[in-house]
C-alpha cells in the first residue's frame, strides 16, 4: 500500500506552498494529515474547496485533550476528482471553546456543529442553530467531555438493578418488587458468586 | 274584521309606516326599536298568513296604468317564506345587531326589504313589480354597504348588477306594455302570442336575465359572494333565503307563464336555461369548495343552490317543477340556518375566516346542531329535507333525458360535501383553543329561529307533504299539472321506484338511538372525556403556540387533482370579469355616489323620463 | 299479524347476517391475504375476536359528544342501507324495508355514515384524522364520478331507477347486465374498488402517511362499532353491486358465492398494489373510468 | 400567537417512520412547509462508553450502531486498529469479510425493499423480503452465532472459521434469491404504481449532490459514480469484478433502481468469493485483549455500507482503551440536513417514502 | 347502573373477553430500541406472528400491546410514557432484551435509563441482547397466559401506583410538561 504515493505528494506540496506554517504529512496511500493553527483553519478549507476542488466534507470530530487542555477539532474532507482524503486539524483552547462556523462551505456541517455544541460545549460562532440536538434538557457538563463521569452520572440519575455492581442477591429485591418468588438461579446454573 | 283588516294594502302600510316609525323611535327612545320591529314584521307576517289566498285583490288606477296586487297560490308560497324568514331575521337580529352603529336605519331597510319583498310576490302588474324590485335592491343595498365603508366597492358591484337587470326588465316591460297597452299581469300574459316572435324571445330573455340576477345565475353570480359576505349575517339569511328567490319567483313566472306560449323556441329555452344552472351549480360548488371565509362559502353554496333550482325551473316536468319549488322553500331554511350559525359564530368570536375558527363545538352545541342538520340538508342525506328535493329532481332530470346534466348535478351535489365538511369542521370542530375559552352559546333569541328552521327542515324530510301540498297548489296556478306525492313517500313517474320517508326517517332514528343507547350504557363508567389536546400526536407534546387543527389548503389534494389546466383557467376567467366589472363599477361610482337620495332621485327621474316619452317609445320597434 | 312479525325477525336476523357474511369475508381475505404473502395467516374468525376484543376494552377516550356519536351515525347507516337493499331476489323476507331498492337514495344513505365518521374524527382535533377526510372526501368526489354515469347509463337503458327494476330487468332478459351494458359495468366495477378503500385507492387511512386516518383516535368501542359497521357496509356493497351487475341472488348460497367473487377483486387488487398518492388516486377515476361511463351513457343515447 | 401551518409530528411513534426519530413537519395543505428532524431518541453515548471500554470490549457495542447492518462497523473498527498497529490480515479472512459485509449488504438491502414499500402501502413486499431476509440471518447464524449481531470480524482477521458446508449454503441462497428477484421485479419495480410513486420524488440536484455530503445510493442516483469499494478498495475489492451501477434524476426512483442492480451485483460478488477463497489462516495472532495497547495515532477508515459510506474515525493515545472514536454513518447526512432540505415542497403522503429511500437509520445518526 | 349477572355468566362472560383479549394483541407501531430489527421478521412470513392474533396498530388508541424493544433513552421514555398514558384499559408492556432489565450493555450510559419497570409497569420481560423472534413470540405467549388467568395487571398497578411513578418519572425528566393522565 505504501508504493506510488505521487498523487498525495502532488496535493501535499499544493497545501505546503500554500499554508507555510501547516504540517504536512501524507499518512498512506489517499491519506494526507495537515495540523494547522486555529487562524488558518478557514482559510484552509476555503483553499481546499476552491482550489483544491475537495467538494465533500466527510466528517467533523472534536477530540478532547483534556491534558494539555485543548480541543482538537478534526476536518476530513474528500475530492471526487483525486479520491485523496484529507484530515485538517486544529487545536483550540478548552477553556473558552469558541470556533468560527464552517457553515457556509457546506450546509451539513451545521448538524455536525451542533453536535459538538452539545457534546462538547464549543460554541460555533455565526452558526445560530446550536439548538438540542441528541439530548433533551441537559443540564450537566456536556457530557463527551473526558471530565463527565458517565458512570456516576448514572448511578446518581438511574435506578440500577440491585445486584448488578456488586452482585449482590437479587432475588429478596425482585421478590419485593414483583411479589413472586424466585428459584435460586445461582444454585441452579452454578453461576458465578 | 279581521277579514277587513288583512288586505294587501293594510300589509303594505303596516310595513312601509312601521318602517319609518322604526326609523324614528330609534331616533327618540333607542334601544325599542328592535322590539318595535319585531312587532310590525310580526303582525306583517301574521297577515301575510291569513291573507286569503284568491279573493284579496286589490286593484287601482296610477295616472292612467291600471295596476293590481293580488294574492294567489304561486305568491302565497313565496310570500310565506318571505313573512317566515323576515320574522325570523328581525328576532335574530335583535341580539346579533344589538350595540351596533344606526340600527334605525338597519331596521328601516330590513323592513323595507321585507315588505318590498311581499310587493313584489303580490303584484299583478309589471309596473308595482318593477317599483318593488327597485325598492327591494335599494334597500338591501343599502344594507350591504351598512357596515362599513371599505365594502362599499362590494356595493356597487352589486348595484350594478342589479341595475343592469332592472334596465333589461324595464325594457322588456316596455316591449310588452307596448303590445299590450297595459301593465298588468294577466293581459300581459293572454296577448304574449300576439308579439312577434323575435320580441317574444328577447322579452323572454331580458325576463330571464333580469331575474336571474338577483337569483345570482352564473355570469352575473360575480355580486353574490362579495355582497353576501358584507352584509350583516342576520341579514344575509334574508338575502340568500328569500332575497334572492325573488329572482326565481320571476323566472319561474316568465317560464310558465310567457316563455311557454313560444311554443318553437321554449324546449331550446328550458336547454339553454337547465344547463345555465348546472353549470352554475358545479362551478359555484367548485369554487365554495375552495374558499376560506365561512360566509363567502355559504355564498358559492347558495348561488349553486339556485343553480338545482334554476335546473328544476328548466327542466319543466311536473316533478322537477315541485323539487325546484321544493328547493326553494328549502333553501330559503337551510341557508338561513347557516348563514345564521355563521352569524352566531361571528357574534361570539368576531372570525369568519375558517383558517382561524375553530372548536367550538362545545361552547356552541345548538348552533353546531342547526349547522349540522343545515350541512346535511344541503347535501341532500336522508332523512332531512335535501334529500327529498334531490331526489325529485334526479328522478325528473333522468327521466327527462338530461343525461349528462344529471352527472354535473350529481358531481356538484358530491362536491358540495367537501364544502359543507369544511364549513362545519372549521368552524366547530378541531382543537378547542385558549382563545375561545371564554365564547358562550349564543342569546335565545338567536337560537329559536335557528332551531325552528332545523326543525322545519327535518319535518319536511319525514312527512314532506305539508310543504308539497302548497307547491302542488302553486304549481297549479302556473298551469302545470301536480305530479304522484303523498303525505311522506316520494313517487317517480316511472313505476316501481319510490321511497317511503317515513319508514327512512323511523329506521334511522330507532337505529340512531338504539346505537346511542349502546354505546353511551356500555362501560360507560369508563367513557372517558378528554381534550382535544390529548391526542395522539406520535408521542410528541406540542407546544402552546403549534396548530394542530389541519384548516389551511384543506382540499389541496383535491385542488391538485383537478390538475393545472382545469382550475387557473377558470380563475382567470373569472378573475378577469370581476376585474372589468370592477373597474367598470368604480366608472359607474360617479353615476351611483351610493347616496340613496341620489339613487332614488335617478329611478324617478327615469320613470318620469318613461313615461314623458312614451308616446314615442309606443313606436319604436326593436 | 304474522307478517308483521316475519318483518320484525327479519330486521333483527338481516343485520346479523349481514355482519356474520362481512367478518367472515374479513377474515378470509386476511387468510388469502396472508397465504399470497407466503405466510399461514390468522384464523378465520380472527376479526369476530378482534371485535369482541374492542367491545371489551375497559376504556374509551372520547373527545366529545361528536366523537362519540360518529360510530352511531355508522352503524345506524351501514344498517339501513342494509334495510333498502334487497338482499335476495324474490324473498319477502330478506326485503324488509326495500319497497324498490331506489338507487338515488342509497347512493344518499351510504354518506349518512361516512358524514358522523368525518364529524366525529373532526372533533378529536387530531390533524391526522383531518387530513384523512379531506383525503377520503375528495377520493369521493373521484370514484363517484364514473359510479355515477354507470348508473345513469344503467337507469336510461332500463328506463328505472330502482335495484328491484334492474334485477326484473335482468330477469325478462335472463342476462345479467354486465353482458347488457358491458361499459357501464366497467365503470361501476372500477368505481367499487375506490368504494372499498383497498389499496391502490386506501389513501384515507395510510397508515405509513397519517397514522390510521379518521380513525387515529377512536379505540375501544367505538372502534369496535366501527368495525361492526364496516363488516355490514361491506355486505351492503357486495350486495348491491351484486344486484346491479350480476343479476342479484335467488338464495343465500348464491349470493354469497357472487359477493365473494365480486370482493376479491379489490381485495386481489390490493395485495399487489401499492397505494396511490390522492390526487393520482381521483385522476386515475377521471380518465378511463369515466371514459367508460361517458362510452356507456352515449351508447344508451345513441 | 398561534402558528398558521398545521404542526404535523411524524414520529416516534407512527408507522411511517424508520427506526425511532421524528420529524416535525410544518404543513399547509398536504405541501411540506418545513421540516425539521429530531433525533437523539436512541442516544446511548456510544462514543462515550467506548472510551470507557478496552478495544476488544469495543466490539460489542460498534455492532449496534447500526442496528440493520453491524459488520460495516466491526469492519471500520477492526481496520482502524489494524492501521493504527500496522497489522497484516490473512487472504481468506479478507475474503470472509467481503462475503460477511456483502451478505449483510443483501439484507439490508431486502429490508429497504420492505421498508419502501411498505411506506407506499405494498404489504406483500416487506412480507417477501424480510421473509427472505432471514436466510441471510439463518446464515449468519451458522456462521457467528448471532443472527444480528455478530461480533464476527476481528483485528486481525475474523473470530471463526466457515463451517463446514457453508460454501453450499451461502451459493444455494444466493441462487434462490437471485430466483426471487423475478418476483420482486414484478411487485415492486415493475409496477407503474412505483413508478408512478417514484418518479420526481425527493429530488437530489446533482449540482449540490457532493456539496451537501450525500453518499452511498443516492448519491449514484444522482449519476455521480462513487464507491467506496472502487475508490479506495479495502479488503479485496480490486480483485473482484463487479460493477457499480449508477442512474439519472436523483430522485426516489433512481435510488430504487442503483439499489435493485446492486443487489445483483452483490449476490455476484458473494459468488466470486465464494470462487476464489484461498485456504489458509483465517486470523493473525494477537495480543491478551484485556491487555492490547495500540500505538498512539489516528486514522480514518471507510467502508461502503448498504447506506453509503460509513467512515470511522478513530484516535489512540497509545492506552487500553480508544482515545476517541468517531463515527460517520451515511444517515447522518442524509437524515438530517438532507431531508429537512428535500422535504420542503413535497406533499405529506411522500415523507416517509423519501426517507425509506435515503436509507434513513437513526440509531447511527445519534449513537 | 349495575346488572347482576348469574354467578357463572359472569364467569363465562369474563372468560369469553379474556379469551378475545388474548387472542388478539395489537402491536403499537413504536421501535423504541435495537429490539425494533427483530419485530419486522416476527410479524412477516418466516414467524407470521398474525397466526396468533398479533398485529400491528398506527395509533396507541387502537393498541393493546406496548413493545419497549430495547432500551430506552431519557428522550424516549417520555414520549413512552406518553404513548402508554395514550393507551387504553386493558394494556400491557412487553420489555426486550436485557437493556429493559438492568441496563444491559449500557449500564454506564449517561443516557439511558436501567430499571424499565420503575417508570411503567412491564408485563412480561425478554431477556437476551438481543432475543430472537422465537422468544419474541414465546413472551407473547406468556403474554397470553397471563391475561387468561388475569394477571396481566400493569395497568392496574400503574393506576393504583401512580404518584409513585410519576415520581420516578419525573426524577429524570426535568421538563415535564405534558397533559395529565386521567383515567
Amino acid at each position: 500500500m505504501q508504493n506510488n504515493l505521487e498523487l498525495e505528494n502532488k496535493i501535499a506540496e499544493k497545501i505546503k506552498i500554500a499554508f507555510q506554517t501547516a504540517e504536512v504529512q501524507v499518512q498512506r496511500k489517499q491519506r494526507i494529515k495537515v495540523n494547522l493553527n486555529e487562524d488558518l483553519v478557514h482559510p484552509f478549507l476555503t483553499f481546499a474547496k476552491n482550489t483544491l476542488s475537495y467538494k465533500h466534507l466527510s466528517h467533523i470530530s472534536c477530540v478532547d485533550w483534556i491534558e494539555d487542555n485543548q480541543f482538537e477539532l478534526v476536518y476530513i474532507l474528500l475530492s471526487y476528482d483525486s479520491l485523496v482524503q484529507i484530515i485538517a486539524k486544529t487545536r483550540i483552547n478548552r477553556e473558552k471553546a469558541e470556533f468560527p462556523t464552517a457553515r457556509n462551505y457546506w450546509p451539513q456541517v451545521e448538524t455536525y456543529e451542533r453536535e459538538i455544541h452539545e457534546l462538547y460545549g464549543i460554541n460555533f460562532v455565526g452558526n445560530d442553530h446550536l439548538v438540542d440536538f441528541v439530548l433533551e434538557d441537559w443540564e450537566d457538563l456536556p457530557p463527551m467531555r473526558r471530565d463527565f463521569d458517565t458512570v456516576k452520572y448514572s448511578q446518581e440519575h438511574f435506578f440500577n438493578r440491585p445486584g448488578r455492581e456488586d452482585a449482590q442477591d437479587v432475588r429478596k429485591t425482585v421478590t419485593k418488587h414483583s411479589g413472586e418468588e424466585l428459584p435460586d438461579l445461582a444454585k441452579i446454573y452454578s453461576v458465578r458468586n | 274584521m279581521v277579514e277587513i283588516m288583512i288586505s294587501i294594502p293594510v300589509i303594505f302600510v303596516t310595513i312601509f309606516v312601521g318602517a319609518i316609525l322604526t326609523y324614528l323611535i330609534k331616533l327618540i327612545m333607542p334601544k325599542v326599536e328592535a322590539y318595535f320591529a319585531l312587532l310590525v314584521s310580526a303582525a306583517t307576517s301574521y297577515m301575510a298568513f291569513a291573507l286569503p289566498k284568491t279573493e284579496s285583490i286589490y286593484k287601482f288606477n296610477l295616472g292612467s296604468f291600471n295596476l293590481m296586487w293580488g294574492n294567489n297560490e304561486y305568491s302565497h308560497l313565496f310570500a310565506m317564506l318571505v313573512a317566515v324568514l323576515g320574522f325570523f331575521v328581525v328576532l335574530y337580529s335583535m341580539d346579533f345587531m344589538a350595540g351596533k352603529v344606526n340600527l334605525g336605519f338597519y331596521y328601516f331597510n330590513l323592513l323595507v326589504s321585507i315588505g318590498s319583498m311581499l310587493g313584489i310576490v303580490y303584484s299583478q302588474d309589471f309596473l308595482s313589480l318593477f317599483i318593488f324590485w327597485e325598492i327591494m335592491t335599494w334597500s338591501s343595498f343599502m344594507l350591504v354597504i351598512y357596515a362599513q365603508d371599505e365594502k362599499f366597492s362590494v356595493g356597487i358591484k352589486y348595484f350594478v348588477f342589479s341595475a343592469i337587470g332592472a334596465y333589461l326588465l324595464l325594457t322588456a316591460l316596455v316591449i310588452l306594455y307596448t303590445n299590450s297597452g297595459s301593465f298588468l299581469l294577466e293581459d300581459n300574459i293572454n296577448n304574449f302570442i300576439y308579439l312577434s316572435s323575435q320580441n317574444q324571445i328577447l322579452v323572454i330573455i331580458f325576463l330571464i336575465i333580469g331575474f336571474g340576477v338577483k337569483a345570482a345565475m352564473m355570469p352575473f353570480h360575480v355580486w353574490a359572494p362579495d355582497a353576501y359576505k358584507a352584509a350583516p349575517s342576520s341579514f344575509t339569511a334574508l338575502f340568500s333565503g328569500a332575497l334572492s328567490k325573488m329572482g326565481i319567483f320571476g323566472i319561474g313566472l316568465v317560464l310558465f307563464k310567457f316563455a311557454i306560449q313560444n311554443t318553437d323556441y321554449f324546449t331550446y329555452f328550458q336547454f339553454a336555461l337547465a344547463w345555465l344552472g348546472g353549470i352554475t351549480a358545479l362551478l359555484s360548488t367548485f369554487y365554495a369548495v375552495f374558499q376560506t371565509d365561512a360566509k363567502k362559502l355559504l355564498a358559492y353554496s347558495s348561488i349553486g343552490q339556485l343553480g338545482y333550482i334554476i335546473v328544476g325551473l328548466a327542466v319543466g316536468t311536473p316533478l322537477s317543477i315541485m323539487s325546484a319549488l321544493l328547493l326553494t322553500i328549502l333553501h330559503g331554511a337551510f341557508k338561513a340556518m347557516l348563514f345564521m350559525s355563521a352569524g352566531a359564530v361571528y357574534y361570539r368570536t368576531g372570525l369568519l375566516d375558517m383558517n382561524e375558527t375553530r372548536g367550538l363545538i362545545r361552547k356552541m352545541p345548538l348552533t353546531f346542531l342547526t349547522a349540522l342538520m343545515g350541512i346535511i340538508t344541503v347535501a341532500g342525506v336522508p332523512p332531512l329535507g335535501g334529500f327529498v328535493s334531490k331526489w325529485m329532481l334526479y328522478e325528473a332530470l333522468i327521466q327527462s333525458n338530461y343525461y349528462f346534466l344529471v352527472i354535473i348535478i350529481f358531481v356538484a351535489s358530491t362536491a358540495a360535501f367537501l364544502y359543507l365538511y369544511r364549513f362545519i369542521f372549521s368552524l366547530f370542530l378541531g382543537q378547542e383553543e385558549k382563545e375561545f375559552e371564554n365564547v358562550k352559546e349564543v342569546p335565545i333569541k338567536m337560537i329559536i329561529p335557528m332551531l325552528l328552521l332545523a326543525g322545519f327542515t327535518l319535518a319536511v324530510g319525514v312527512v314532506p307533504g305539508f310543504v308539497l301540498e302548497q307547491i302542488s297548489k302553486a304549481m297549479g296556478y302556473l298551469g302545470i299539472q301536480t305530479p304522484n306525492w303523498e303525505n311522506s313517500v316520494l313517487f317517480s313517474n316511472w313505476e316501481n321506484s319510490s321511497v317511503n320517508l317515513m319508514s327512512v326517517a323511523t329506521s334511522i332514528g330507532i337505529l340512531f338511538v338504539l346505537g346511542a343507547i349502546f354505546l353511551t350504557i356500555k362501560n360507560y363508567r369508563s367513557t372517558r372525556y378528554v381534550t382535544t389536546k390529548d391526542i395522539h400526536t406520535s408521542g410528541e407534546v406540542p407546544t402552546e403556540n403549534e396548530n394542530l387543527t389541519f384548516a389551511v389548503n384543506f382540499y389541496q389534494p383535491f385542488e391538485r387533482s383537478l390538475g393545472s389546466v382545469i382550475k387557473p383557467s377558470i380563475d382567470r376567467i373569472f378573475n378577469l370579469i370581476g376585474k372589468n366589472i370592477e373597474s367598470a363599477a368604480d366608472y359607474l361610482r360617479y353615476i351611483y355616489t351610493g347616496n340613496g337620495q341620489t339613487y332614488a332621485m335617478y329611478v324617478i327621474l327615469f320613470f318620469v323620463v318613461l313615461i314623458l316619452f312614451a308616446d314615442l317609445m309606443f313606436g319604436f320597434k326593436f | 299479524m304474522d307478517s308483521f312479525w316475519m318483518k320484525i325477525l327479519g330486521f333483527v336476523i338481516t343485520p346479523l347476517v349481514a355482519f356474520a357474511v362481512g367478518v367472515t369475508y374479513g377474515g378470509i381475505v386476511r387468510k388469502i391475504t396472508a397465504r399470497i404473502q407466503n405466510r399461514v395467516g390468522p384464523p378465520i374468525y380472527q376479526n369476530l375476536l378482534d371485535i369482541t376484543k374492542l367491545y371489551s376494552k375497559k376504556t374509551a377516550v372520547n373527545h366529545g359528544v361528536m366523537q362519540h356519536l360518529g360510530p352511531v351515525f355508522a352503524i345506524t347507516a351501514s344498517v339501513t342501507s342494509l334495510f333498502f337493499v334487497p338482499v335476495l331476489r324474490d324473498s319477502s323476507f330478506w326485503f324488509n324495508l326495500s319497497f324498490d331498492g331506489d338507487l338515488i337514495f342509497l347512493l344518499y344513505m351510504m354518506v349518512f355514515g361516512s358524514l358522523g365518521m368525518a364529524l366525529g374524527a373532526g372533533q378529536t382535533g387530531n390533524p391526522n384524522s383531518a387530513i384523512g377526510v379531506s383525503r377520503g372526501l375528495a377520493l369521493m368526489v373521484g370514484y363517484e364520478i364514473p359510479f355515477v354515469l354507470s348508473l345513469v347509463a344503467l337507469m336510461i337503458q332500463f328506463q328505472t331507477t330502482s335495484i328491484h327494476g334492474l334485477l326484473a330487468v335482468q330477469d325478462t332478459f335472463s342476462s345479467w347486465i354486465i353482458f347488457q351494458s358491458p361499459f357501464a359495468t366497467i365503470a361501476g366495477i372500477l368505481a367499487f374498488l375506490g368504494m372499498m378503500h383497498y389499496a391502490p385507492f386506501d389513501v384515507p387511512f395510510a397508515p405509513a402517511e397519517v397514522a390510521s386516518g379518521p380513525a387515529s383516535e377512536f379505540g375501544g368501542k367505538y372502534l369496535a362499532l366501527m368495525m361492526t359497521s364496516g363488516s355490514i357496509f361491506t355486505f351492503v356493497k357486495l350486495v348491491l353491486f351484486v344486484n346491479i351487475y350480476f343479476g342479484g341472488a335467488e338464495d343465500l348460497l348464491t349470493l354469497i358465492l357472487k359477493t365473494f367473487i365480486l370482493y376479491m377483486i379489490p381485495v386481489l387488487t390490493g395485495i399487489v398494489n401499492p397505494r396511490y398518492r390522492t390526487e393520482q388516486a381521483i385522476q386515475f377515476f377521471w380518465k378511463w373510468p369515466t371514459v367508460f361511463g361517458i362510452i356507456a351513457i352515449l351508447i344508451v343515447v345513441l | 400567537m398561534r402558528e398558521k401551518e398545521t404542526t404535523l409530528y411524524l414520529g416516534p411513534q407512527h408507522p411511517g417512520i424508520t427506526g425511532n426519530m421524528m420529524v416535525k413537519l410544518k404543513v399547509t395543505g398536504d405541501t411540506i412547509i418545513k421540516a425539521e428532524t429530531h433525533v437523539g431518541y436512541l442516544h446511548r453515548a456510544f462514543e462515550k462508553l467506548m472510551e470507557a471500554r478496552n478495544w476488544m470490549q469495543c466490539f460489542p457495542i460498534v455492532c449496534r450502531i447500526c442496528v440493520p447492518e453491524p459488520d460495516p462497523n466491526e469492519e471500520n473498527l477492526a481496520r482502524i486498529i489494524e492501521e493504527l498497529e500496522g497489522r497484516e490480515v490473512p487472504e481468506r479472512a479478507k475474503y470472509i469479510r467481503v462475503m460477511v459485509l456483502e451478505l449483510a449488504r443483501l439484507g439490508t438491502y431486502l429490508l429497504w425493499m420492505g421498508g419502501q414499500s411498505g411506506s407506499m402501502g405494498l404489504y406483500t413486499m416487506p412480507q417477501w423480503t424480510i421473509g427472505d431476509r432471514d436466510y441471510i440471518l439463518d446464515l449468519f447464524e451458522a456462521l457467528t452465532g448471532g443472527r444480528v449481531y455478530h461480533m464476527y470480524i476481528w483485528p486481525g482477521g475474523v473470530r471463526r472459521d466457515l463451517p463446514e458446508g457453508f460454501k453450499d449454503k451461502v451459493l444455494k441462497t444466493m441462487d434462490y434469491l437471485e430466483g426471487r428477484l423475478k418476483d420482486y421485479d414484478d411487485l415492486l419495480f415493475d409496477n407503474a404504481l412505483f413508478y408512478k410513486r417514484a418518479k420526481g420524488i425527493g429530488v437530489i440536484d446533482k449540482s449540490k449532490a457532493m456539496e451537501w455530503g450525500v453518499v452511498g445510493a443516492p448519491l449514484r442516483g444522482c449519476g455521480i459514480k462513487h464507491d467506496v469499494r472502487i475508490d479506495e478498495p479495502y479488503e479485496v475489492y480490486d480483485k473482484l469484478k463487479f460493477v457499480v451501477p449508477t442512474a439519472e434524476g436523483g430522485d426516489v426512483w433512481a435510488r430504487a433502481l442503483v439499489r435493485r442492480q446492486e443487489f445483483e451485483q452483490s449476490i455476484s460478488i458473494i459468488r466470486q468469493v465464494m470462487e476464489q477463497m484461498p485456504s489458509g489462516e483465517f486470523y493473525n495472532k494477537v495480543p491478551n485483549p484485556l491487555n492490547w495497547k495500540v500505538p498512539a495515532g489516528d486514522a480514518y477508515v471507510k467502508t461502503e455500507s448498504a447506506r453509503g459510506e460509513f467512515g470511522y474515525y478513530g484516535v489512540s493515545d497509545g492506552g487500553l482503551k480508544p482515545r476517541r472514536m468517531h463515527v460517520r454513518g451515511p444517515a447522518y447526512v442524509h437524515g438530517v440536513s438532507l431531508l429537512e432540505r428535500i422535504l420542503v415542497g413535497a406533499n405529506i403522503a411522500d415523507v416517509s417514502f423519501i426517507m425509506n429511500s435515503l436509507g434513513t437509520c437513526p440509531p447511527e445518526i445519534e449513537r | 347502573m349495575e346488572i347482576t349477572y348469574d354467578k357463572n355468566a359472569q364467569e363465562i362472560l369474563s372468560t369469553i373477553k379474556s379469551f378475545a383479549r388474548k387472542s388478539s394483541l395489537w402491536v403499537i407501531a413504536y421501535g423504541t430500541g435495537c429490539g425494533a430489527i427483530e419485530i419486522p421478521p416476527t410479524m412477516t412470513s418466516r414467524y407470521d406472528a398474525e397466526r396468533f392474533g398479533i398485529r400491528g396498530s398506527a395509533t396507541p388508541r387502537q393498541a393493546d400491546v406496548l413493545l419497549i424493544t430495547g432500551y430506552l433513552a431519557v428522550k424516549t421514555l417520555k414520549r413512552v410514557i406518553r404513548t402508554y398514558e395514550q393507551m387504553q384499559d386493558p394494556k400491557y408492556v412487553i420489555a426486550f432484551g436485557s437493556c429493559t432489565i438492568n441496563g444491559g450493555m449500557y449500564w454506564d450510559s449517561y443516557n439511558t435509563i436501567k430499571l424499565l419497570d420503575k417508570y411503567i409497569p412491564v408485563d412480561v420481560y425478554i431477556n437476551g441482547c438481543m432475543p430472537r423472534p422465537e422468544a419474541v413470540i414465546q413472551g407473547f405467549i406468556k403474554l397470553q397466559e397471563l391475561i387468561m388467568n388475569k394477571k396481566a395487571e400493569g395497568a392496574a398497578k400503574y393506576k393504583e401506583n401512580l404518584e409513585w411513578y410519576r415520581e420516578n418519572q419525573r426524577k429524570i425528566i426535568h421538563n415535564w410538561r405534558m397533559p395529565e393522565y386521567n383515567w
